[in-house]
């Protein structure tokens, strides 16, 4: 598995890339979520893993012995897992608020702002 | 939804929800688990209510404003920060009471007084978001 | 002395949870805001006393020392910041009784402003990379609510495409943070300035850096980054946008002065072509696209681009007086650019409309507003002996120093075509007379300039700012010296931090 | 001896999975595979549960266990009702050897007239009626 | 003399209190300040006189070098004294000229504005001050000209001078900084002894030409003369102050304050003969085919600065002398002929000299005046002008090489200038017939009183020179230091220079007779404003205007799409060009490692990513972007990060829930099948997907530094309480971080609560 | 919330007394909360319980037994029809005429019959007398033996429990 | 690796192998219930499969997971169906 996961990253990073580059406001959401496994994941990656081994000190012992996997690449995930929810319900939202007040799903559609008039 | 089944599937859910959410909240110090995935748990609970029942009947019956929820969840995890400052400590640090053990609980301490702020805010915040989307 | 940072904190986010608690009451949230902006000014101020009297003050929060804790850090740089920002927020806090309908303020639109400050001043402060995204994607996600409450056709159209690409630029942040931390097992900005340059193999820095140059371009708006910005900016009440304006992309150009003064520094050859080939296309670019628009804001928009092209080359040349050039800009800019979107917003108020040809024979009837609207539009242009003068002049003598004629002889360019779409503003909302069939058609009612009296307010103040470090600009200017000062010589930063040699 | 009964165990749970596996892919219309794989599955895995909690041996272990089998015992059976439910009002074909629908005829009030001529025989074909 | 300057400020700012206070009174009110600044001056005049020098030093900005110095000597007190006492003329004479203008009081603020810039500007010691004071002009001329701003002409006018002149203050302020750098000061008087250093430095020739062409701007020489004529939008006292007294010289001024450095390189002399003679010459043509009174003015003034130009690009000792003395003789007799164009003006309604007329006998002051500039103008003794063109023709014959060409260039102009003051003496006054259908009355004295002074001055100055003589003198010396000793007079005996006078004065006179008798000429006229040379400049206007459009629409064109891979395409630039120095790096699969599980997750996450890419349904792709979820769920469980996890299947399925919740509302998925475009996306990606894999492979490499990691593994229960390590880093290590997190999901909810609600509520009702 | 409160109470008290006693290191504790956390987490049999149905509990093992029997039995007959080549299932849908009045009793009687492999509940009538089951056969269908089948089975020992 | 550890390498590989059989389920649907029955059951089997993880290496927390999986699964069922009706109806 270590040696799959960059290509797994790569692979999701691709998808994630390739979706928002659609023209759907789905298909964007969705290819934002992937983009953000695949930051979490390299996260993850490039600093190290262990395997099966989380860092929970046991019962009796009062630290951590190794192997156990790295804990602040963990809490960082975390957090950034949490705030990418947030993000994301805010944008898949926004998506629905979007496509009702423009009735469209083609995002080539949204350019009346920045287009620049004739 | 209008199921039967399904109603009182959730009536006897929920509290199972609310309960496991508590045993990840106060046990996460020392396990899987936490304030985050605590508060998540606990609101999704109610986000099944809110799907049956319709989100206003799940407000009804949830009865704290979700936003109030978020400001109080938010208020304990600053207040928690700031209570060491009254110590002479730097902000943010964890104060713990050793003298006394809760069983639940372990020693209380500020950290764990944070995670219940986050708890708080977790629940407010999703409950805010599935009772806003169920509304419409 | 830590508390005197904290506070700087505390303030906007009880301001916020106060706001919260008071969800229904606005007018209450009204006073919390600016009384919460001011005391954020005061706490500013004294910050800044207290960095200039010790150079760096440290926080190093729950009480663990760095590199294992996240320790907020002031400098001069971020308290700088923090100051404009603070400027900022009360110039707008006022501005907003008058501009922001009641709606918005039924939805959270005062505590949303608070929690934008609190992750402004968080991310001026923070002196850890993953804290810093922290901070980030809170402004980010409070700039995104305010940039789309309201539902407006044109402001969800901008906000999709402001969301997007700056949750793109995020995962560009995060996985930059990822490569750091895999390279050096730490996060701590100061140890990572140390770390990396212990590591043998530059080239793998310098891959970090591009992914920070990716993530910082976009929130500071370089080309080709850039696209958000115009395509945004100009759809929320004047209120964000003129917040936006001044101080969102400075949080970008912040990151870019601190990662590539302390944790990049300028060995590598590729990162200053890139920083100045960057720096000159973002100012030609940005101003050509101001050039071509007839809409108030977005003309301002397309600015803050050719503006921010400005800061990037005083970083790029990186020599004191660049860096100081750099610090400099970025305090008249935020000035400067946010009175300039307030002006458009009394504007619209007084005259319906942010469209050039709709508008006309503003001076005629107002001639305060119009030259309060002179002095900020000369500033941008860099008219001595404004405020932006001296921004500009700081540059191209930092330019011409170390023989970087192109840079400069760009800059020089980007300023006469700046001074040209001031004009067109100038020509065509202040001098053009409106015709009669346009006036009726508008049906103005004959509001005088000081019945919006909070709407002039904060337009006075800032154009009195801009005159004043002008006219004055010798304490500024100083300052800034001061803190390309401490951006030459990182060391006293990192020491305070990791406590070294103490 | 408890690894005896905890692998036994385990195995069991395991082939109910695989089997139910490959009868969703197998079997021939929506509800038949609901009714009769996705639940086996359940039951499979609750299998697995307790050869888990057999060999660690554990209170805390099997507190956990026993969680999970109850959350799927509850939760499982109501997810198959709803969806269910939801496919047969959305339309989702029935197998065409689905020859006796009382709900339809209970939907047209054919129910209690069926209830009375026993030997009325069902229609050929049994699609859902929309 | 910053004290002069500072109350010039502050009663432009308090200009317009006192306008309403005095009304129609204020235009001589105002012209107290200049007229006391004058005899201020004037008392300078002895000791300057005696060749010191008047300093005044404040400091400004002295950690950039930049200091508020003012140097009062020859040449400083000669502008100066024109300034202010052209300025209190002015001043008055617009008092009665604005009257029932409306917005008067701006118009004064300007003026005032002005004044005091300029004056700051020929005082300053410092090339940053001066060059300050210097964009003040500017800033305040484009005020004064387009003072008729409702007129599209009027702006159109003021924004040309505008540019023009701003932006050869660009090149300008280069230049500055480029001596600065070079001569390492910023103080001119210092600058002015380190030609030699500035050589060294390698700046000089980028130094000189920056700085000839911010003055060539300034002082409307050929290509950048069209400004001028069309500032004539401006009222005209503004016309009389600033485009020939005073402004248009500034570019002189400049040009002559800096002699000292660059006199003697050939590329002075040459760009300063050859611009100069050509404007020179284009102005004095166009000149004379015109009709309007001012616009005749506008051209001579233009000729005149190339006149000027030319001779500091001569730059002898004799052609220095001419310079100072026409600069006088100019200011005199052309302001007077601005201002008694404004009279005629004011009193008929008409600029056009075919429906002049026959108003000698009106307004007999006026016309008086007007013939004795214009005698001067003419260059015919007694009056200064023929002093000054003496000089003219001694400095051209005096030349070492060239001189037959310059000097029949001066000859042509003086030809020229003698019709032109014909055109505006004998047409306007006596002439066939007058067209108009006004009765004309003379003008208030406070009008006409200002040009008589300038017109008797002309006289005085022409028949006793020695009374300006040491101030002259000093003004060159400054121009040209060690110059020999100015000598002036009217009678030099018979020589070549007074033969080309008087030959001048002849063919001037006959050419004025063809233009008279030869009225169709003028009609012809239209034709030079066809060809008017400020079509460069609307082309390079154009030129932006088209340059910034398609810029615009190629990099803000609207599309989402093009954004995203605008940024990840500049990525993979970037990241390639590093990324070639790093070979591809080993790919070495452990088989004893090898776990059936792990490779089934792995395809089964790029299958369903994969599918969550293709997917024609809406729902599939959800479903299987939830089971790409718990793929990267499954992967932390692997990697042990329980809490990692669970957090993950939470959100994923919340965020499915969500989706699910949003989605029954929108219209069939669509498939957008763009053929070579989607093709280019998906290179696009399938690169940016390699990169990233590339880069984790390399940075996974290097050996990490594992001293967090120990750290909180150590510490966390004895000094944090905790077991969970990753629970500890959350609330307590790293709280701030959490804390952050969890502002962020409250502003979230705010936020989805309000885009939901607001939908519901367009008019803003209660939330 | 007259529901709500109670039911957090509880919740809050029984998850307290449940870490008391995981906490103890005897196997008798041990076995203590087993019990509880049975009894913690399986809130329906807490919720008869509070209802004074102690006297029940033969009547709930022998509904338990039932249940456990039957899944097995129709686990096994479903896994021999998915392994071997030919389908012989029969599908159809019967609706089965509730006796069982309360929404616990529905709910539970519902989705015992889901559980169990070869049937499904399928929706429930509004009147609430009639529960549409999904069945399957594996020979002829036969629907009064399906429906007697659940009525002498799930159902008459579910209301044993029940009443 | 003693005969329980191969044991669960069994039970870990036929659970993979009946993840991609009720994959392939979600691929070809072709109803949208045949998807969201076969997500959950996906679900189910990750509970499995996390369960035998937990025994291979000993950690239990591991079943936490498992119980949140169990937990949340029901939530996306009911959400699917959800807007199955609501989509119904439009
Ligand atoms: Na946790
Ligand atoms: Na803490």
């Amino acid at each position: 598995m270590e040696d799959i996961l960059p290509f797994l990253i790569g692979g999701l990073y691709a998808g994630g890339i390739y979706l928002i580059l659609h023209r759907s406001f789905v298909k964007l959401i969705i290819g934002l979520i992937i983009l953000g496994y695949a930051s979490n994941l390299l996260l993850f990656t490039i600093s190290r893993v262990t395997r099966g081994a989380p860092p929970l000190i046991p019962e009796e012992a009062s630290q951590l012995t190794e192997p156990f996997a790295d804990p602040l690449p963990q809490a960082l995930i975390l957090t950034a897992i949490v705030i990418g929810f947030g993000i994301q319900a805010f944008a898949i939202v926004l998506i629905k608020v979007g496509y009702q007040a423009g009735d469209t799903d083609d995002l080539d559609d949204l350019n009346t702002t920045d287009r620049l008039e004739d | 939804m209008n199921s039967t089944i399904l109603s009182t599937g959730i009536r006897i859910l929920i509290p199972l929800f609310l309960l496991f959410s508590l045993f990840l909240l106060f046990r996460g110090h020392n396990a899987p688990g936490g304030g985050f995935v605590g508060g998540l748990v606990a609101s999704i609970g109610f986000a099944l209510y809110a799907i049956n029942y319709g989100a206003e009947r799940a407000r009804r019956r949830f009865y704290l404003r979700p936003l109030k929820l978020i400001a109080w969840g938010l208020l304990i995890a600053v207040l928690s920060g700031i209570i060491p400052l009254i110590a002479g400590e730097t902000f943010m640090t964890g104060l713990w009471y050793d003298e006394i053990s809760i069983p639940l609980l372990g020693k209380p301490g500020t950290p764990i007084l944070f995670d219940i702020g986050v708890y708080l805010l977790v629940a407010g915040t999703i409950l805010g978001i599935i009772f806003s989307l169920w509304e419409e | 002395m830590e508390n005197e940072l904290l506070i700087v904190l505390l303030i906007p986010l009880f301001a916020g949870i106060l706001s919260i608690f008071s969800w229904k009451n606005t007018r209450l949230q009204k006073y919390i805001f600016i009384g919460g902006t001011t005391a954020l000014l005061l706490a500013a101020i004294n910050l800044l006393n207290s960095v200039i009297a010790h150079e760096v003050i440290t926080l190093q929060s729950a009480g663990w020392g760095a590199p294992y804790g996240i320790t907020m850090v002031a400098d001069l740089l971020s308290t700088i910041m923090i100051l404009l920002t603070s400027i900022t927020a009360i110039a707008v806090a006022v501005f907003s009784l008058s501009d922001v309908d009641q709606s918005r303020l039924n939805f959270g639109f005062y505590p949303l402003m608070c929690f934008l400050l609190f992750s402004v001043c968080g991310a001026f402060l923070s002196g850890d990379v993953f804290n810093l995204y922290v901070w980030f994607e809170m402004m980010l996600i409070s700039s995104f609510v305010l940039m789309a409450l309201g539902n407006t056709k044109p402001q969800l159209e901008g906000a999709i495409k402001y969301v997007t690409l700056n949750i793109v630029s995020s995962a560009f942040f995060l996985a930059g943070t990822g490569i750091l931390y895999g390279l050096t097992g730490t996060l701590n900005m100061a140890d990572l300035a140390l770390r990396l340059s212990a590591i043998p193999d530059q080239n793998l820095v310098t891959l970090a850096a591009i992914f920070f140059f990716i993530a910082f371009g976009v929130k500071a708006a370089i080309f080709p980054l850039f696209s958000w910005l115009p395509a945004s900016y100009h759809t929320p009440p004047v209120t964000v946008s003129a917040f936006f304006a001044g101080i969102l992309t400075k949080v970008g150009v912040y990151a870019f002065i601190r990662f590539f003064t302390m944790i990049f520094n300028h060995d590598s050859v590729f990162i200053d072509n890139l920083l100045l080939i960057t720096a000159g296309t973002t100012m030609l670019v940005g101003v050509l696209g101001a050039a071509a628009q007839m809409e108030f804001r977005k003309i301002l928009s397309f600015h803050i681009i050719s503006q921010i092209g400005y800061m990037i080359m005083g970083l790029a040349l990186n020599t004191k007086l660049a860096l100081a050039g750099a610090v400099f800009y970025i305090m008249h800019h935020i000035i400067v650019k946010t009175n300039l979107f307030l002006v458009s917003g009394v504007v619209n108020r007084l005259k319906g409309s942010f469209q050039l040809k709709k508008l006309g024979g503003v001076y005629s009837k107002y001639p305060l507003l119009g030259i309060l609207f002179v002095i900020s539009a000369f500033s941008l242009a860099g008219f001595p002996p404004l405020s932006g003068f001296w921004a500009k002049f700081i540059l191209i003598k930092a330019g011409l120093e170390v023989q970087d004629y192109l840079i400069v002889t760009v800059a020089l360019v980007v300023g006469f075509l700046t001074l040209y779409s001031m004009t067109k503003i100038w020509n065509e909302v202040f001098w053009k007379k409106m015709t009669i069939e346009e006036e009726s058609e508008k049906e103005i009612s004959p509001v005088g300039l000081w019945s919006i009296t909070p709407m002039v307010i904060p337009v006075v103040f800032l154009a009195t700012i801009t005159l004043a470090i002008g006219l004055f600009g010798e304490p500024v200017m100083k300052l800034a010296m001061m803190t390309a000062e401490q951006l030459q010589s990182p060391e006293i930063y990192i020491n305070k931090v990791l406590g070294l040699n103490e | 001896m408890i690894e005896i009964v905890s692998a036994a165990v385990i195995m069991t749970g395991v082939i109910f999975v695989f089997i139910s596996a490959i009868g969703l892919v197998r079997l021939p219309d929506f509800y038949i595979r609901v009714s009769a794989i996705t639940k086996a599955a359940t039951l499979g895995v609750s299998c697995i549960m307790i050869g888990v909690a057999i060999h660690f041996n554990e209170v805390g272990v099997a507190i956990k266990a026993v969680a999970i089998l109850v959350f799927l015992l509850i939760t499982s059976p109501i997810a198959a009702h709803i969806i269910g439910r939801a496919a047969y009002e959305d339309g989702v074909p029935l197998w065409k050897k689905t020859k006796i629908n009382e709900f339809r005829d209970y939907k047209e009030g054919k129910l209690k007239e069926k209830e009375k001529d026993e030997n009325a025989s069902p229609d050929e074909v049994g699609d859902p009626d929309n | 003399m910053l004290t002069i300057i500072l109350i010039g400020f502050v009663l432009a700012i308090g200009a317009i209190a006192i306008h309403r206070l005095l009304k129609n009174y204020s235009g001589m009110a105002f012209a107290v300040y200049p007229a006391a600044a004058f005899v201020w001056f004037l008392t300078q005049y002895q000791t300057v006189a005696s060749g010191e020098v008047v300093m005044s030093s404040m400091e400004w900005l002295p950690s950039l070098g930049i200091a508020l110095d003012f140097k009062l000597d020859g040449l400083s007190l000669l502008f100066a004294l024109l300034i202010t006492g052209i300025g209190a003329i002015v001043l008055t004479y617009a008092g009665t000229y604005m009257k029932g203008v409306d917005h008067t009081d701006r118009f004064f603020v300007a003026l005032i504005l002005f004044m005091a810039s300029m004056l700051g500007l020929v005082l300053s010691d410092n090339i940053i001050s001066l060059f300050v004071f210097w964009e003040l002009t500017s800033f305040s001329s484009y005020f004064l000209i387009g003072f008729k701003h409702e007129d599209k002409a009027s702006r159109k006018s003021a924004l040309e001078a505008l540019l023009i002149t701003a932006g050869g203050g660009l090149a300008l302020l280069a230049g500055l900084v480029l001596l600065g750098i070079g001569g390492g000061s910023m103080s001119i008087s210092e600058l002015l002894t380190r030609g030699n250093e500035l050589a060294d430095s390698g700046l000089f020739n980028a130094a000189m030409l920056l700085i000839i062409i911010g003055c060539f701007t300034k002082s409307a020489q050929f290509p950048f003369h069209f400004w001028l004529p069309s500032a004539m939008a401006a009222p005209t006292p503004v016309s009389a102050y600033l485009h020939s007294a005073t402004m248009v010289k500034a570019g002189i001024y400049l040009l002559a304050r800096m002699s000292p450095v660059f006199n003697g390189a050939d590329g002075w002399h040459a760009t300063l003969l050859l611009f100069g003679a050509t404007t020179m010459i284009v102005g004095a043509i166009i000149a004379i085919l015109q009709t309007d009174l001012k616009k005749i003015l506008a051209y001579t003034t233009v000729s005149a600065l190339g006149l000027l130009t030319m001779l500091l690009g001569i730059g002898t000792s004799v052609a220095i002398h001419a310079v100072v003395i026409f600069i006088l003789a100019h200011a005199l007799y052309k302001g007077c002929l601005f201002l008694v164009a404004g009279i005629v003006d004011h009193q008929t309604g008409s600029r056009d000299i075919r429906k002049l007329g026959r108003i000698f006998k009106d307004m007999p002051y006026t016309a008086i005046t007007a013939i004795i500039a214009c005698l001067s103008m003419a260059g015919i003794p007694p009056l200064f002008g023929f002093i000054s063109k003496e000089f003219s023709y001694e400095s051209t014959i005096g030349m070492i090489t060239n001189s037959p060409l310059t000097t029949s260039a001066f000859f042509l102009t003086g030809v020229f200038f003698t019709a032109a003051a014909g055109m505006l003496s004998y047409m306007v006054f006596f002439g066939k017939r007058n067209k108009l259908k006004v009765k004309v009355h003379e003008a208030p004295v406070t009008m006409v009183a200002g040009p008589i002074l300038m017109a008797l001055l002309s006289l005085v100055f022409g028949l006793s020179s020695g009374w300006i003589n040491p101030l002259l003198d000093q003004a060159s010396l400054a121009i040209l230091p060690g110059n020999e000793s100015l000598k002036m007079g009217l009678w030099h005996g018979i020589n070549t220079e007074l033969l080309l006078s008087l030959a001048t004065l002849l063919v001037g006179l006959s050419a004025f007779s063809f233009i008279y008798l030869n009225p169709r000429l003028m009609s012809r006229i239209e034709i030079s404003e066809k060809i008017k040379p400020s079509y460069a400049y609307e082309q390079v206007m154009e030129g932006i205007a088209d340059l910034s459009k398609g810029v615009t629409r190629y990099v803000q064109n609207g599309y989402l799409r093009v954004y995203v891979s605008m940024m990840v395409g500049t990525f993979c630039v970037l990241a390639l060009i590093i990324l070639q120095d790093f070979g591809i790096p080993k790919i070495s699969i452990l088989w004893s490692d090898f776990r059936v599980y792990d490779i089934v997750i792995g395809i089964i996450m790029i299958i369903a990513c994969f599918y969550t890419v293709m997917a024609k349904s809406r729902l599939l792709a959800i479903a299987m972007l939830g089971i790409v979820g718990y793929g990267v769920a499954f992967v932390f469980i692997i990697f042990g990060a329980p809490d990692l996890a669970m957090t993950q299947i939470l959100i994923e399925t919340l965020t499915v829930v969500l989706f699910v919740l949003v989605l029954w509302k929108l219209p069939r998925y669509l498939i957008f099948a763009e053929g070579f475009i989607k093709f280019r996306y998906f290179l696009v990606s399938a690169l940016f997907g390699g990169i990233m894999t590339w880069i984790v492979m390399i940075v996974t490499q290097y050996p990490l530094d594992s001293h967090l990691k120990v750290f909180f593994s150590e510490n966390s229960y004895p000094l944090a309480m905790g077991k969970n390590v990753v629970n500890v880093i959350l609330v307590d290590f790293r709280s701030m971080d959490t804390l952050g997190e969890i502002v962020v999901l409250g502003i979230a909810a705010i936020g989805v609560y309000g885009l939901v609600k607001f939908n519901g509520d367009k008019k803003g009702g209660k939330a | 919330m007259k529901l709500l409160i109670p039911h957090i109470a509880l919740a809050g008290i029984l998850t307290w007394v449940l870490f008391f006693l995981t906490g103890w290191e005897s196997t008798a504790s041990r076995l203590l909360a087993v019990a509880l956390g049975m009894f913690t987490l399986s809130w329906p049999l807490a919720y008869f319980i509070a209802r004074q149905y102690f006297y029940k509990l033969p009547r709930l093992m022998n509904l338990i037994l039932f249940f456990i029997k039957e899944l097995i039995v129709a686990n096994l007959r479903v896994a021999y029809d998915v392994l071997t080549p030919t389908t012989l299932m029969r599908p159809c849908i019967v609706a089965f005429p509730l006796e069982a009045k309360t929404d616990y009793e529905i709910t539970l009687l519902a989705n015992m019959i889901s559980l169990t492999p070869g049937t499904l509940s399928l929706d429930l009538s509004k009147d609430k007398k009639y529960l549409f089951v999904h069945a399957i056969s594996f020979k002829e269908i036969d629907v009064e033996e399906i429906k007697s089948g659940i009525k002498n089975g799930f159902e008459k020992k579910l209301l044993a429990v029940t009443r | 690796m003693n005969w329980f550890d191969i044991v669960l390498l069994i039970a870990l590989i036929l659970l993979s192998f009946s993840a991609i059989l009720v994959f392939i389920r979600i691929i070809i649907g072709p109803s949208l219930p045949d998807r969201v029955i076969a997500f959950d059951l996906i679900g189910t089997i990750t509970i499995g499969m996390i369960a035998i993880y937990s025994l291979t290496t000993g950690v239990e927390s591991y079943l936490d997971v498992a119980i949140i999986l169990s937990l949340i699964m029901f939530l996306g069922a009911v959400a699917f169906a959800y807007y199955m009706r609501k989509s119904h109806k439009q």
